[in-house]
């Protein structure tokens, strides 16, 4: 029966074995998209939805209208974020690696999105984060080592113990809680906003969703919404070429970008290069400004890579080619800005590696003072019996006899 | 007081809250300008204004994950599900999302949003405008679950739900909107206007959650039911000349246990009768939790009495619906056992 | 707190009271569209998506490249089941006003949506429609007797008393069974198109949604699958202009159509006068051709007007301006096709006045044999043991035992 | 006769009705190229080709909508949803259109997907990669709920729901897909290697829908259970040296009443075990069920044993688990009462 089938399967460009193949990719030359007033209709700018708004080209020059106004210190503290969540990362890597952590998610090669985003965006704004906006929580003033004990599910756990690691929260830093649904935090941004805009406040929400996961309802709810009531929403596609093993034609994008996909609802997309800083930063800026404005939504694609695999419990070398990341066009986002600050005179290999080093200390330090609140194996440990806490607001009945059931029998 | 039937008690509610607290808004599809399909948010929009009183798009899963956003950002949302059956599309947002937010950020997040819809069969609507789902979310930690049969608990209820931090499913039987309904179609309709239950006060008022309410008193079998089924009770039992206590459980979730228990135990027989579908329903919960605190006083076994499992047939739903009939029939057989 | 809310509202033009306003149409002119080629790119086609394709012009005659060759005995028979379609309408929704059958809804102002479209497909082609599209079931077929007899859930019902009046099915019309759930039909066209592709079949799947119902999930689960899998499907929006007491803004509508809601997954949208037979069916011949050619998908949105009720349940005059419909500026599509039938010197007032008497007779002469078969009030009626079957392919024995314990206490 | 392990076992099932049959299709998240996150259909899709093994969007409504379209044009979808926790944005979906196709078309259409989806904890999964949801799926009327707890049974059990004109959704309790599973995490791990239930026919068998399993027979006291909790049954049962009955469930439903009434009128005490959250779980139901039919000849009351009424909870997945203690304690309550 197969071979008669007509039916269209996606297929990416090269798969283990195969020269990495991004032909596929539509690039713009740094500084060759225009930056509309922010007051532009939808519909006399679709253009932005198909080019690709880039500010660092291939010497490592700042170029054109998008150009943000970041001074060098602006940028060395982006530098510091950004490659904070690499360090973060590398060592959680290691760590789950070495079985002290259940899980693991990072999120190399993407960190530009979280840092420039959280830069553009005010305190009061709030975020609705994917699992891979780490960042987000870094830059936002949640400390390593709050971040480290969520992982550990020790005594410091945020989450008390009752969720995954990296599905953090932080009220104070307006960061809302991870799910492990894909998606659905989506029309949680767009009703946050809604909210916003009822009691008058000019706070704005974003939110990040991956590629794949535009596929899923949650996404076609937030933008229906979003378009309807004009919410101040930044909705944001993190679009890293894979899900998991599939890649992002089997979300829809073989035919069209992702920044196209709320056109139809007159919502405006702008696809940003995802590695790019100050791209970002200025799309970013701009969609903050047109939704305080009152200009309603906007849906920026952010055009990148997943370097590693997406999670501690995948092997990509499984699906696609092992060396695929360093023919990816765009390059790293952070050697691209290391690169920027020291071709402006702002920067050194040297202030780099000191920086690295720095950074690298931080999170052992932070390391050691997390495992001093407990770790998977040894004390000290949670309480078990915190686990009927805040199913609701007050502890019903039949939950505080469970939880002395279980006390008696687990002793 | 005032006489309400249980649209005007619903309405009422709805009033007083949103006079009380500004952050009180009510979304869902055609809520605002029309009033609502049955007619619940008639003249909120014009008095509270289309940005408290909003008119949505069609989607169940929007309606609710939108107030999920909006109740974090301190509204209290009351969402508008225009029949049970369709809360289905939005399951994600409530199992998933509503029900575990508090949870799983340990109180640092949660949206106290109240899900209103009316539910169940009797109004010819055949199998998508007449389920009653409430066993399906029982199921869920961390979300209450409500259903009124009359109008003075409707309001108070309703109330109480908007208040409470907790989210909330408050399932209405459209059969009893307006009046108390026995469970026989060919009797002329019956008004709330002259129940004692449809004497509402027109103020603030709260009946709490959590709270089974013994509605008639009585010594040789204890039935244990909720919302249309209560009014079904009490004609099956007058029928039969039973001494029966009804037991109108009110709130599905949390259950308050001690009331249903304590009844059973004293009269040593129980039947317990709901609309929807009996497999797996909640009449399995209520068996399950009374045979256990009232085993040794129990003379025959439990006996439910509930929808058949089958979808809701538009031609037949009264020999679906678990009418005096079958109530009846059943109270004989819990009282001849043993 | 309202009166500083800055979220955005959507309001239609006109409330009761109001003047009817469909200045926000937009219009094309008769004539003034281009037919691409069918194997055309969708992103060189977009103009189609808000552009309004149209054929019959104010004077009754057909004009432009979408002018479809149907000669004047094809029109006649459209224009026969357009208006079989309204009379049987119109008496089943008297019928329930005499309290015969529990539930209507009519296709008033839309009959040529379901007459124009199943004029262009084939036999074969599979149909997946919303409870507007009663003219496909007769279009194809199914008698009104067996329609009536559905109503009255009566011993003829295909039915058997299970669905609320108008959720038709046939299998031998290949038109699927009417779902009381807005939108899900949507998917199941998309599936039922793939199955056809891998079956190597050039049957194609077609489906309709009303404007409100676009913004359910099924809608985005439809295009998404449909464009990933270029399934050969053709996925109608009839934009009614109303929802129940909603219009169109509140799904979306207010600054695109809702036909360029697939762009963005590469999925072409073509706007049709959805009064307008001769350009309906053209651009359906169109999508039908790209689909069974493999082009994929086509989203095609019918502008049109719900000239009556929403059902039986509703009262329009509570929302909008009773006479809203005189105003629409798409007219009538009955009349419209009368008109050029006559203007072509194919018709007559005279004849039209004798087709309707007869096909009134006909429907009268329907409904007298399906009262036959039973009415809610009185026999023959359905055996209500029945219920218990058609749950599982077998009747399970929990069932059985139900059925027994009913006839027991119904007996 | 091969040796298998639940995984391969499922394959294998799924290979020998895909080259029987040239109408079984598969699809769903990562299960094509890639061969599934749990390697369920590993090497499918380069045996049957990229149109019959089909990776799909990430979009569990649009899958299981989508299957149902192929059902109708004649394939017999195999859809995997990558967790049963993510079946939820699926379930409009499964109640309203896969359950009553069949009902509401009078048999004229229906659709016989298959849907597959791995649940339970005991894998550090976290509250969403958990779930048990089949007391939700067993209250909807006119679909087929399986759950098979060794690889014998899962091959069988698994052609027979691909093989079945009905909607059928198969729970896989993920923990034991490589070996039995007795409760206690800090063991080590044991394989289906040296397991009876692991000898697995390489060819087309069935396991009939419908049919519980008496595992272990027993006089003392009756054991119902299903999934992962049946080894931990076992070990519970020997650990207390209870001559304990342990019953299969294996089919959720249409559920076979007579197996589980036959053997607690015999032995008289009855323990129903479950991993799902306790309230309004499948053991309500199968409680009211045993009762009705034994209550004359149960000496002490039913008692349930399950998941808490929270989320699972991460980092105490043990203390939510109702593994060999709690079930042994369950065991011993029952046998002291009465
Ligand atoms: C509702 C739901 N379905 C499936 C999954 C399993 N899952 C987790 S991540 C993932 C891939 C998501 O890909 P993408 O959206 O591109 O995000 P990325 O990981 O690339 O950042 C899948 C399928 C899930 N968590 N939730
Ligand atoms: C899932 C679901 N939600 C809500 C409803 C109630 N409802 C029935 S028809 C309707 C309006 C649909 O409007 P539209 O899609 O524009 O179709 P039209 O009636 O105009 O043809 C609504 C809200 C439903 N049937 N199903
Ligand atoms: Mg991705
Ligand atoms: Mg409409």
């Amino acid at each position: 029966m197969a071979n008669k089938s007509r039916l269209h399967i996606p297929r990416p460009t090269a798969r283990p074995g195969d020269e990495p193949d991004f032909s596929y990719l539509h690039l713009s030359p740094a500084g060759s998209v225009d930056r509309p007033p922010v007051d532009t209709r939808t519909r006399d700018m679709e253009d932005l939805s198909h080019q690709l708004v880039r500010v660092l080209d291939d010497d490592h020059r700042a170029q054109g209208p998008w150009n943000p106004d970041i001074d060098a210190a602006g940028l060395q503290v982006a530098l510091r974020w950004m490659l904070l969540n690499r360090v973060f990362d590398d060592r959680m890597w290691q760590i789950q690696r070495q079985g002290r952590i259940s899980f693991y998610m990072q999120a190399a090669g993407e960190e530009a999105v979280s840092i420039g985003q959280g830069m553009a965006l005010r305190p009061g704004d709030m975020c609705f984060p994917s699992y891979r906006n780490q960042g987000l929580y870094l830059y936002r003033g949640v400390s390593l080592v709050d971040m480290m004990c969520q992982c550990l599910s020790n005594t410091r756990d945020m989450c008390k113990g009752r969720q995954l690691p990296v599905m953090y929260h932080s009220r104070s830093a307006n960061v809302f809680s991870i799910s492990g649904n894909l998606g659905t935090q989506y029309p949680h941004a767009v009703g946050w906003a809604m909210a916003a805009a009822i009691k008058g406040e000019d706070h704005i929400a974003a939110s990040w969703i991956g590629d794949g996961s535009t596929a899923e309802a949650d996404f076609h709810h937030a933008l229906t919404f979003a378009a309807v009531y004009q919410a101040p929403v930044i909705l944001n596609v993190v679009n890293n070429q894979w899900a998991i093993s599939t890649f992002q034609g089997f979300a829809g994008g073989e035919r069209r970008s992702f920044a196209a996909r709320g056109l139809g609802l007159g919502i405006p997309g702008i696809r940003v290069d995802g590695n790019d800083l100050l791209a970002i930063y200025a799309v970013t800026q701009w969609a903050a400004d047109r939704a305080r404005g009152g200009g309603g939504p906007t849906l920026i694609e952010l055009v990148t890579y997943r370097a590693g695999a997406h999670s501690t419990s995948d092997d990509p070398s499984k699906y696609r080619p092992k060396d695929e990341y360093s023919a990816f066009p765009l390059g790293d986002p952070i050697e691209r800005l290391k690169q920027h600050l020291i071709t402006a005179g702002h920067w050194s290999g040297k202030k780099h590696s000191m920086l690295e080093k720095d950074l690298k200390a931080e999170v052992l330090a932070a390391w050691k003072e997390a495992q001093q609140h407990g770790t998977m194996t040894e004390g000290p440990f949670l309480d078990p019996a915190t686990m009927f806490d805040d199913v609701f607001a007050e502890t019903p009945a039949h939950l505080e006899s469970q939880r002395q059931r279980m006390l008696e029998v687990e002793s | 007081m005032a006489q309400m039937n249980m649209i005007e008690a619903i309405r009422s509610a709805l009033d007083v809250v949103m006079e009380k607290d500004s952050n009180v808004v009510v979304l869902g599809e055609d809520i605002g300008y029309f009033g609502g399909v049955f007619r619940c948010t008639e003249g909120l929009q014009q008095k509270y204004g289309e940005h408290r009183v909003i008119d949505a798009p069609i989607a169940e899963g929007g309606i609710i994950g939108a107030a999920i956003g909006m109740g974090v950002n301190g509204l209290r949302p009351v969402a508008e599900i225009q029949f049970a059956d369709y809360i289905y599309p939005g399951f994600d947002q409530v199992v998933s999302e509503l029900a575990r937010l508090r949870y799983r950020s340990c109180g640092e997040f949660f949206s106290p949003v109240t899900i209103r819809t009316p539910c169940g069969g009797g109004i010819r609507g055949g199998q998508t405008h007449s389920q009653s789902p409430e066993a399906i979310f029982a199921h869920v930690s961390g979300i209450r679950i409500v259903m009124p049969s009359n109008p003075y608990d409707a309001k108070g209820l309703l109330i109480s739900s908007i208040e409470s931090d907790d989210p909330v499913i408050f399932f209405e039987p459209k059969r009893i909107y307006h009046g108390p309904f026995d469970g026989d179609p060919d009797k002329p309709a019956v008004s709330w206007a002259s129940h004692p239950k449809g004497e509402v006060p027109e103020d603030w008022y709260t009946v709490p959650l959590g709270t089974a309410d013994v509605v008639r008193p009585g010594t040789e079998l204890t039935i244990v039911t909720y919302g249309t089924l209560v009014h079904v009770a009490e004609a099956a039992a007058d029928e039969t000349g039973v001494d029966a206590e009804i037991i109108d459980v009110r709130t599905i979730a949390p259950l308050d246990v001690s009331t249903l228990t304590e009844s059973v135990c004293k009269t040593g027989r129980c039947l317990i009768a709901h609309e929807a579908t009996q497999f797996c329903g909640y009449g399995g919960e209520l068996t399950a939790t009374i045979q256990k605190h009232c085993f040794y006083h129990l003379e025959v076994p439990i006996l439910r009495v509930a929808g058949w499992d089958t979808p809701y047939p538009h031609a037949f739903e009264w020999q679906y619906f678990p009418g005096k009939k079958r109530m009846a029939a059943g109270i004989r057989e819990v009282m001849e056992g043993g």
